[in-house]
């Protein structure tokens, strides 16, 4: 009586998250068998893994956006787009993380799983099409990241961000799924776009109350995933306590799964209600560009500035959502992508300059960098000034395109009000610069740099990257835009 | 037939090539060399002039008025430099240039020990240069070009011996109080651009002379419609106070003695200062238009001409007796333009360049001869040891005190006959300040020979005290290394050479360039103006107008200027004394030159520091960087520090907000629901 | 009859208890655990009544998954909150603030 | 042929040479003059080359699409102006890197690439037709100035650049949100789109102030000049000397580019805004220059000032054309704003070069350290007599011609305008002679003034050419305003046409 | 009011006032047995909505697991109570004025009046299946995606728990009994020969002057 009903192309479409999870559990099996010295073969065989994976994504993207398993999982453009530069920025955490996590004894088995997991769950996220796929894609992720932020488990600091993450990380998808609850009363269903297409939205629809007030919770969930204020109290203490390479990972990858779970929720499903979001977001990007920006100030610990910048950026990304076209969430999506690239640099930086007890968190561990280190100071000033949003840096042009979005939807003063917490940002983001190169270092010589030259060559691509999107970053806005065209276009 | 424009750019070009090579190359060529090439840069210059002002006067030639380039063209407006040769400008030529070269040739002498020998060769070829650039042109601009050009000159020299503070302060406030002048110069040509369409001479004066000009009216300030003529008369005039060092922007003048002796000659008497005055002759049809303009003229030309030689008469400085004098001649110039007798003004100017310069040269022979000694107090009986000094700089006195017969006599005479016979508004006051001026005239010129030629000599010779180089400031007061004896020849023969001219040049000329058409269409004045012209009906030659002196008012004032001069100076030095304790009000009023410099260094430069102190402090570094950028800044430093302390490290505060966000969130969404229904 | 409202009204009861409970207990990690829990109980609750009440079984489904990714991460919460005590020795949330500002 | 591209990408390149291969102090100075001087070269055909009676007053041009999404283009092209300005720019900076020849020790591949970068991107300023591509070229040359003022400069240099940084950044940032909105209005980025384009009064109106916040900090004009003294004053000579010669001028381009021809209604409501602003520029900063006690800060107010004229000429063309109906003296005006800033160039590149070359001899800026250096260094004193008079705006020197246009098309509408812009010619003599009576002349200050050492070879190139530039502007301009009369002209038939 | 409704109304009171006293009681054992009553009480009205199997898995799973590993570590960690209860009584006023407001905002937004409508015909019922088939029907055709990615975030929870709490503890002491027995004697004894004389005592010669 039970009517399975199994369509063997749905495992076509799923095809890369389902190699990347036989992969993974291949690395788990293999992984038992190794000892630490040839840890390396883990880290190769997961740098292989993420590679295929996101071979599989590019070569079978399909032109058409597909739904598998009923409309539980969708493949199309924006999931395309999203996993690869996940599958990309994962991979950065491995090549950037490997000494700084070796030097710290945490380089283990369990962290390559953990990452590949939370990848998995990231895929699974940003291709939901279901309430259920997001909210286990969406756990999938965090409960792997929960674990990989307790990783340093000898850390007092590790620990004391990993309960705050969790704690406040479980009460956020507490409060989702009360709203997941609710947008499945109002309309019988957990598929997204068929919530869309069965919610009344119109002004006197019998379940508006409900809607309105499920998408209130949607709206906290997304907010907390991305780290907007007041739902961003988690991000400077996870950032800072965390391993930094973990760090990395969350200030990467994971925000681009939650763009597209924010995508997905609000345009996918709620694309109705875009008059009440679009509110809700604009006070909410409005007030991550202010406490965002102007907090970073205060800070000395450059993890923790990253992550109040991490919070203004934040704000930016939903400045692309206020204008509820394809266009806005393109902006938006490439400034997310051009977010993760920028931060994917200060971070390789960061960990570059990191030893065994050391470090080089602090602002102070930057002083005189351009006269040690001089081609790695420019690459974290070339990320700095990306992040402050100066041309002809990458940075600029998201900023570029999200205000044109802003200033698209007609929301004037939100434009004001982000240029203006803009230039507040640039004083935490100068100071970086100022003390990479204008101040004098504490020692004079060279410090010895981890000879891990692939790191080396990734990073430098890396900073450069921000140099040359910064002159070419039509192809990738163009994409952005194509894929969120064809795929809210599909979700109609 | 026409002038030759080669020929015309050749008496610009040459001391301007003098200048530059002496100027350039004067580590290369030396000093001998510097000087040749200047002097004969200037000599041709000179002889070239003359060459002009024949081919004018009697070689029939035309008025010579061309372009040269175009300096801009944007539209109809343009700017170009270009020349304009008529009389007039041919007969500053020539004063220019002759003037420049008795002085090239006399700075030999005067120099000789200087280390900047072959610099102020170039300086003052520069000068000359400038100087023709200024009269010869065409056009307003280029006016301004030499205008401005003179200064610069005369500020590299006032202040060329630049180790002495006084000679930088001098030079910097002759070039400032100028500069004030030029400040209304140069509006007075916008508005001549603005109101005659033109910054050319021709296009303006044919603009300004056409029929109902004088209706055009301006409000500068509401309610206030003023002729456009008065205003731009008026903004000239101001530059023209600034050069000729009228009252109240004279105070430059006496200061710029600084300079060595030859610039306080060409330049600060002879030539760079009558600029303002050939500049209102220059634009005298636009002056003709304006009644109000020239009262203002006239008024202010009368007070100086009376109350800066008052000034002279206190002075103890040799040159600078001799300076407050070129103020007061400056102002009967004034006088002459303010009752449009434009022609007895450069007229005088003419022959004052003659006798002026002489007599400064006469000065600064004297100083050289006195070891750089300038003050009278220690001179006394130099009449013997440097006999050629003495006559030539008698002669020159008597041509400035007006003796009939003298070059003077002629165009003083001309100028206070031209007043008396005016009925200008002021024309009275004039009247009476000139006549006064004659017999202050009078009491200095011959205070300053008495002082220095006769009586005994107040100096003591210290044979031991040194020798070889004459250093300015090296001595004490009144004592001196040598005996003062008469000077070289290269110094003597410009005083002789001026001399000439400062007796004999009134007799041929007076008659056609003061009563005559001489200046022809140069000097413009309308026929109810012409107070020339009324006497003109009265002169029948320059020897009649000498006999006719004797009878006249200024004749017996001079004459009891002189006596009371002789009475005191020469006879009675120890009167002065008394005089000073009886008069000592007005005689401190005098040393302190009305206390005008000292008004303004209060107001304008103190009175400016503070100001500027006042803005920078309050304004740029209280306000605009305090409070606005800096005081931002720190807003946004104490908000973050603040703010920060939100993220307080507790996990429920983290939870806290996140409800309170929601909750929030929830009542925005009720409320727009409630208020939506 | 019990209505849907009845439901809800529980569910939102529930809720609130729990999100009081966030307020009332700063100290102690593990009550604000339970607190989450009842959370998840109050979301649970909605799902089931919607379920009921509109005939659809998935939100009976949507219950199931919540209750095994709860068990999944308390088990994981749990681990860290031990990892935790042996780092501190406590588990006051008071003194876990060595990050701030 | 790429001729700007060739320009703005040659020293870009350059930068990378010289950071690549000028390990060795000697090689980096070599190559950075190399790629300099070719640069200059370079651009001396834009001069020659540019065709004054073509009917199309910008030449040169490129296109190539560049983000078509938002059609933007790399679109470049040079007027009159352009030109005049990127001339200015190939051959100051050529004088900047042999200035700093002797003086830049440390770091010296890093110091000048930072300025051939900056060349390059300020190439780029003058020669983009697209609105986005200017902006980005606009703003990316703050990374090099700042990191110029920043490591090489004085003791304060971290508060200057900082202040300098963010203060050109938050003006300019607003522009940046005009910008968009005209993209949006127009559906593209070229500023002919942009000059064309139909706007309300409203729109103008704030369009206008965005934009006026973006150009008033860069020229700078009062209030918002506050930046530019601790600026110059912490930067190195070179710094400064590109600051105030070319950066600057960015700030009164961006107002003839866009300003005038995009909201020319709006500008003539506020015209009256941006004159107060350069009357008060330049009388309150000639007093504040007055009792400046550091040579740089008094010559940097001095350049603030004289900007005054800049923006006091172009603002001044739209009364004369709108409400007097006077296009000619419209066209002085701008033509004078023009003249000011290639003079303001030379004068201020050449005064800061002074400064340097005191600075370098006895390291302090501060007037009272000095004196009586005409007795020591006599060719330094002349040069800085020379450069003083310019910057008095004495005749036969450049300096007066922009000056003296600017008046006279000033007094054209308003005599009360020329009144006070005249009142120049006395405060500024008074800043800039007081200025040198008290270092040039006087006594010899001190011994260590005594044994001062006059103009090396390098000095003497650097503040000859910057002389001889001086001279002929001010004695024969006409072959510049000839250059910029097309563009002028264009311009100011386009500000006859109302928009609204 | 009929029989189910007061069924639910006790059960929900007993609920509420479970949930209470989890946030109220000092004891954290006490807090976590409340939450079990709270569960039981949910449970059964759960079963009055029909959902016979998730009230079945609430409580073996919940109360038999998850509630279980709570208490587990709340003995474990061995906390100190008093200090967790500091604050308590100022901060209830405010829990409690949160949650009303809360509630009241809910309540009016999810317009609960307008929810009170009686339940359709129970589906399985009316198909003749029980709860747990109607279920499993849906569960493993609909949903066979999320099944899956259930069950690899159990495999997550392992992975991850695992190497937080296992502790390879260094510096213990263990005995090792397989090499206790294959020890020897020559292992621990040593015979050392030593000489048998002990040479003079020097030191009271040299102290004699």
């Amino acid at each position: 009586m039970i009517n399975i009903a199994f369509n063997p192309n749905d495992l076509v479409t799923v095809l890369p998250e389902l190699f990347l999870l036989g992969a993974t559990c291949a690395i788990l099996l293999i992984d038992l068998f190794l000892k630490q010295a040839q840890r390396n073969v883990t880290h190769v065989l997961s740098l292989l893994a993420l590679a295929v994976t996101a071979w599989l994504v590019w070569s079978g993207a399909p032109v058409q956006a597909t739904p598998a398993f009923n409309g539980m999982f969708v493949r199309d453009a924006v999931g395309t787009v999203l996993k690869l530069f996940i599958l990309l920025t994962t991979a950065l955490v491995y090549v950037y993380g490997r000494l700084y996590m070796r030097d710290r004894k945490l380089f283990v088995g369990e962290l390559y799983l953990l990452l590949l997991f939370a990848t998995l769950g990231m895929m699974l996220l940003v291709s939901a099409g279901s309430l259920v796929t997001v909210y286990l894609g969406l756990e999938l992720l965090t409960l792997s990241s929960y674990a990989l932020v307790a990783l340093n488990r000898d850390s007092v600091m590790s620990s004391e961000a990993a309960i705050k993450y969790f704690v406040l990380g479980a009460l956020a998808s507490g409060l989702l799924l009360y709203g997941m609850s609710m947008l499945y009363g109002a309309t019988g269903t957990l598929d997204l776009a068929k919530i869309h297409a069965a919610a009344d939205f119109s002004a006197n629809g019998a379940h508006r109350g409900l809607l309105a007030f499920g998408l209130v919770f949607l709206v906290v969930g997304i907010a907390f995933k991305l780290g907007a204020v007041p739902f961003h109290m988690w991000l400077p203490d996870v950032y800072q306590g965390a391993p930094t390479a973990i760090t990395l990972f969350i200030g990467t990858a994971s925000k681009l799964a939650a763009f597209g779970m924010a995508w997905r929720l609000l345009e996918v499903a709620m694309g109705g209600l875009h008059a009440q979001w679009t509110m809700m977001l604009a006070i909410l990007a409005a007030v991550s560009l202010a406490v965002g920006n102007v907090v970073a100030i205060a800070q000395t610990n450059l993890k923790r500035m990253l992550a109040y910048s991490t919070i203004s950026h934040v704000g930016f990304v939903l400045l692309g959502f206020v204008n509820a076209t394809p266009a806005g969430y393109a902006s938006a999506m490439f400034y997310m992508i051009c977010y993760a690239i920028m931060t994917a640099v200060a971070f390789g930086v960061i960990l570059l300059l990191a030893r065994a007890g050391f470090e080089a968190e602090e602002i102070a561990d930057f002083k005189g960098l351009n006269q040690r280190n001089p081609w790695y100071a420019g690459v974290m000033a070339i990320a700095m000034f990306s992040l402050a949003g100066v041309p002809p840096l990458f940075g600029f042009f998201a900023k570029l395109m999200v205000l044109k979005a802003v200033i698209d939807a007609g929301q004037m003063w939100l434009a004001i009000v982000a240029i203006v917490f803009a230039i507040v940002g640039l004083f935490y983001y100068l100071n970086v610069v100022k003390v990479m190169y204008f101040d004098e270092p504490a020692q004079k010589e060279a410090v010895a740099l981890p000879a891990d030259l692939g790191m080396r060559w990734a990073l430098s691509l890396n900073g450069l990257a921000l140099l040359a999107l910064g002159i070419g970053w039509g192809p990738l806005l163009d994409w952005c835009n194509q894929a969120l065209l064809a795929s809210t276009q599909f979700a109609r | 037939m026409m002038l030759s424009k080669t020929i015309l750019l050749l008496i610009v070009l040459a001391p301007l090539a003098g200048a530059l090579i002496a100027g350039l190359l004067r580590n290369v060529i030396g000093r001998a060399a510097s000087a040749t090439v200047t002097i004969a840069g200037v000599a041709l210059s000179c002889a070239l002039s003359f060459y002009v002002l024949h081919q004018l006067v009697w070689g029939g030639a035309a008025t010579f008025n061309e372009n040269l380039y175009t300096w801009y063209q944007v539209g109809h407006y343009s700017a170009h430099i270009g020349f304009l040769v008529d009389r007039l400008t041919a007969m500053m030529m020539v004063v220019v240039t002759f003037v420049s070269l008795m002085v090239h040739i006399y700075t030999i002498g005067y120099m000789a020990e200087d280390d900047g020998f072959s610099r102020f060769f170039s300086y003052i070829a520069l000068f000359t240069f400038s100087m023709l650039m200024l009269v010869m042109s065409n056009n307003f601009l280029q006016l301004f070009f030499g205008w401005e050009a003179v200064g610069l000159v005369s500020y590299l020299l006032i202040g060329f011996w630049f180790k002495r503070p006084s000679a930088v302060f001098a030079n910097l406030k002759a070039f400032l109080v100028n500069r004030v002048g030029d400040f209304g110069f140069i509006l007075g040509i916008a508005g001549a651009l603005l109101w005659f369409g033109s910054l050319d001479y021709a296009q303006v004066f044919a603009a300004a002379g056409a029929p109902g000009s004088e209706l055009l009216k301006v409000e500068i300030i509401p309610g206030q419609a003023w002729s456009v003529a008065t205003v731009v008369c008026l903004c000239l005039f101001v530059g023209a106070m600034g050069k000729s060092a009228q009252v109240p922007l004279h105070v430059w003048l006496p200061d710029s003695m600084e300079g060595p002796t030859p610039i306080s000659a060409l330049i600060h008497a002879a030539t760079m200062v009558t600029a303002g005055i050939f500049m209102v002759a220059r634009m005298s049809p636009l002056y003709e238009l304006s009644e109000t303009a020239l009262s203002v003229v006239l008024v202010i030309g009368a007070t100086t001409a009376l109350f800066t030689g008052l000034i002279g008469i206190v002075q103890n400085d040799i040159k600078r007796v001799v300076a407050y004098s070129t103020l007061s001649q400056l102002g009967y110039m004034t006088v002459a333009l303010g009752v449009s007798a434009y022609a007895g003004g450069v007229y005088h100017l003419m022959t004052h360049a003659f006798f002026k310069a002489l007599l400064f040269l006469g000065a600064g022979s004297v100083i050289v001869a006195m070891h750089h000694e300038q003050d009278m107090r220690h001179m006394g009986g130099l009449r013997k040891q440097m006999p050629i000094t003495w006559i030539t700089m008698w002669l020159g006195s008597l041509a400035l005190a007006g003796a009939p017969g003298f070059a003077g006599f002629f165009s003083k005479d001309a100028i206070i006959e031209a007043v008396g016979e005016s009925h200008r508004y002021g024309a009275g006051y004039a009247y009476f300040c000139v006549l006064a001026g004659v017999f202050v005239t009078a009491l200095y010129s011959f205070r300053l020979l008495y002082k220095t030629f006769h009586g005994k000599p107040r100096y003591v010779v210290d044979v031991h005290h040194g020798h070889g180089h004459d250093d300015h400031g090296h001595h004490a007061p009144g004592h001196l290394a040598h005996a003062p004896h008469e000077t070289p020849w290269v110094i003597t023969l410009p005083l002789v050479l001026l001399a000439i001219p400062s007796v004999l040049v009134g007799w041929s000329t007076i008659g056609p360039m003061v009563f005559g058409d001489w200046f022809g269409n140069a000097i413009h004045v309308r026929a109810a103006n012409d107070v020339l012209g009324e006497l003109a009906h009265e002169f029948h030659g320059a020897w009649a107008m000498t006999l006719h002196g004797f009878k006249q008012p200024p004749f017996w004032i001079a004459l009891a200027g002189f006596l009371v001069a002789t009475w005191i100076w020469l006879f009675n030095p120890g009167v002065t004394a008394r005089f000073k304790s009886a008069l000592k009000p007005i005689y401190s009023m005098l040393v302190n030159k009305y206390w005008i410099d000292e008004l303004y260094q209060a107001v304008f430069a103190r009175g400016g520091i503070a100001l500027g102190r006042g803005l920078w402090k309050g304004s740029d570094a209280g306000l605009i960087d305090g409070v606005a950028v800096n005081g931002s800044v720190a807003l946004v430093d104490r908000t973050s520090a603040t703010v920060r302390w939100l993220q307080s490290g507790y996990l429920y505060h983290y939870a806290f907000a996140m409800i309170l966000g929601l909750i929030a969130l929830l009542a925005g969404v009720w409320w727009v629901a409630q208020t939506a229904l | 009859m019990i209505t849907l409202a009845h439901f809800l009204t529980l569910g939102a009861v529930l809720f609130c208890i729990a999100v009081a409970g966030i307020f009332i207990n700063r100290k102690n990690v593990i009550t604000l655990l339970m607190a989450i829990e009842l959370m998840l109980l109050a979301v649970n609750t909605n799902f089931i009544a919607f379920s009921r009440f509109l005939g659809d079984a998935s939100g009976q489904v949507f219950v199931f998954f919540i209750l095994t990714v709860a068990a999944a991460e308390s088990a994981i919460g749990l681990a860290i909150l031990v990892v935790l005590f042996r780092n501190r020795a406590t588990i006051n949330v008071d003194k876990i603030d060595s990050m701030k500002g | 042929m790429h001729l700007l591209s060739l320009l703005i990408w040659l020293p870009i390149l350059g930068a990378i040479v010289v950071l690549a291969f000028g390990r060795n102090a000697a090689t980096a100075r070599w190559l950075t003059l190399g790629f300099t001087v070719a640069t200059f070269l370079l651009s001396l055909p834009l001069w020659t080359g540019y065709d004054v009676t073509a009917a199309n007053s910008m030449q040169f041009v490129e296109s190539l699409p560049w983000i078509r999404m938002i059609q933007s283009n790399y679109a470049l092209g040079a007027d009159g102006i352009s030109v005049a300005l990127i001339v200015l720019t190939s051959f100051t900076t050529v004088l900047v890197i042999i200035g700093a020849w002797r003086p830049i020790e440390k770091r010296v591949s890093q110091y000048m690439a930072a300025m051939l970068a900056l060349e390059g991107m300020l190439i780029g300023v003058f020669a983009a037709t697209d609105a986005l591509l200017f902006y980005v070229f606009f703003e990316a040359m703050l990374i090099p100035m700042f990191i110029l003022i920043g490591v090489w400069g004085g003791p304060r240099r971290v508060y200057a650049t900082l202040k300098f940084f963010i203060y050109t950044f938050l003006g300019s940032i607003f522009m940046l949100i005009g910008l968009i909105y005209l993209h949006l209005k127009t559906g593209e980025f070229s500023l002919a789109a942009f000059s064309q384009a139909q706007l309300g009064a409203s729109e103008q109106t704030w369009l206008f102030f965005a934009f006026l916040a973006g150009f008033a900090i860069k020229v700078p004009m009062f209030p918002v000049h506050t930046w530019l003294p601790d600026a110059h004053v912490e930067a190195p000579t070179g710094g400064s000397v590109i600051l105030a010669a070319i950066m600057l001028k960015v700030g009164g381009y961006g107002f003839i580019r866009f300003s005038l021809p995009i909201t020319p209604d709006a500008s003539q409501e506020f015209a009256w805004v941006v004159i107060a602003a350069s009357l008060i520029a330049i009388i309150y900063i000639g007093y504040v220059a007055l009792v400046q006690e550091d040579m740089k800060k008094l010559i940097a107010y001095s350049s603030v000032a004289h900007m005054g004229f800049v923006t006091l000429g172009i603002f001044i063309a739209l009364a004369l054309v709108r409400v007097n109906g006077n296009a000619d003296a419209a066209r002085l005006g701008i033509q004078g704003a023009m003249v000011q800033m290639i003079s303001h160039g030379f004068v201020s590149g050449a005064l800061f070069s002074c400064i340097g070359v005191m600075y370098d001899r006895l390291h302090t800026r501060l007037i009272r350290d000095y004196g009586g250096l005409a007795h020591v260094m006599p060719w330094f004193g002349t040069f800085m007599v020379l450069f003083a008079m310019a910057n008095c705006g004495l005749p036969g020197t450049s300096g007066f011609v922009g000056e003296f246009m600017v008046i006279m098309a000033s007094f054209q509408t308003s005599p009360e305008v020329a009144l006070l812009a005249a009142f120049t010619l006395i405060i500024s003599a008074a800043y800039t002679l007081w200025l040198v009576k008290r270092i040039v002349f006087g006594p010899v200050a001190s011994e260590k003034v005594a044994k001062m050492q006059d103009l090396n070879m390098q000095e003497v190139i650097v503040l000859g050419a910057f002389a001889i530039a001086v001279l002929a502007l001010g004695i024969y301009p006409k072959p510049l305003t000839d250059l910029m009369e097309p563009a002028v002209l264009q311009l100011v038939q386009q500000l006859g046409l109302a928009k609204v | 009011m009929t029989f189910p409704l007061i069924c639910f109304y006790l059960f929900a009171a007993a609920t509420t006032l479970a949930a209470l006293a989890v946030i109220l009681v000092r004891n954290p054992v006490h807090a976590a047995l409340c939450l079990v009553l709270t569960f039981f009480s949910a449970a059964c009205t759960w079963l009055l909505a029909d959902a016979e199997f998730l009230a079945i898995v609430l409580v073996l799973v919940y109360v038999g697991a998850v509630m279980v590993l709570f208490l587990f570590v709340v003995m474990m960690l061995d906390v100190d109570l008093d200090p967790l209860r500091e604050g308590f009584i100022r901060a209830l006023p405010i829990g409690i004025i949160v949650a009303l407001v809360m509630l009241a905002e809910m309540l009016a937004l999810i317009g609960v009046r307008a929810m009170d409508m009686p339940a359709v015909p129970d589906p399985a019922a009316a198909a003749g299946i029980s709860n747990t088939t109607w279920l499993a029907s849906t569960l493993f055709s609909q949903y066979l995606l999320p099944f899956e990615v259930a069950a690899l975030i159990l495999t997550v929870a392992i992975i991850a728990a695992i190497p937080l709490t296992l502790r390879h503890r260094t510096g213990v002491r263990m005995q090792n009994p397989g090499k206790q027995v294959l020890v020897r004697p020559r292992d621990r004894l040593r015979i050392v020969k030593m000489a048998a004389t002990k040479p003079a005592p020097a030191t009271e010669e040299a102290n004699t002057p």
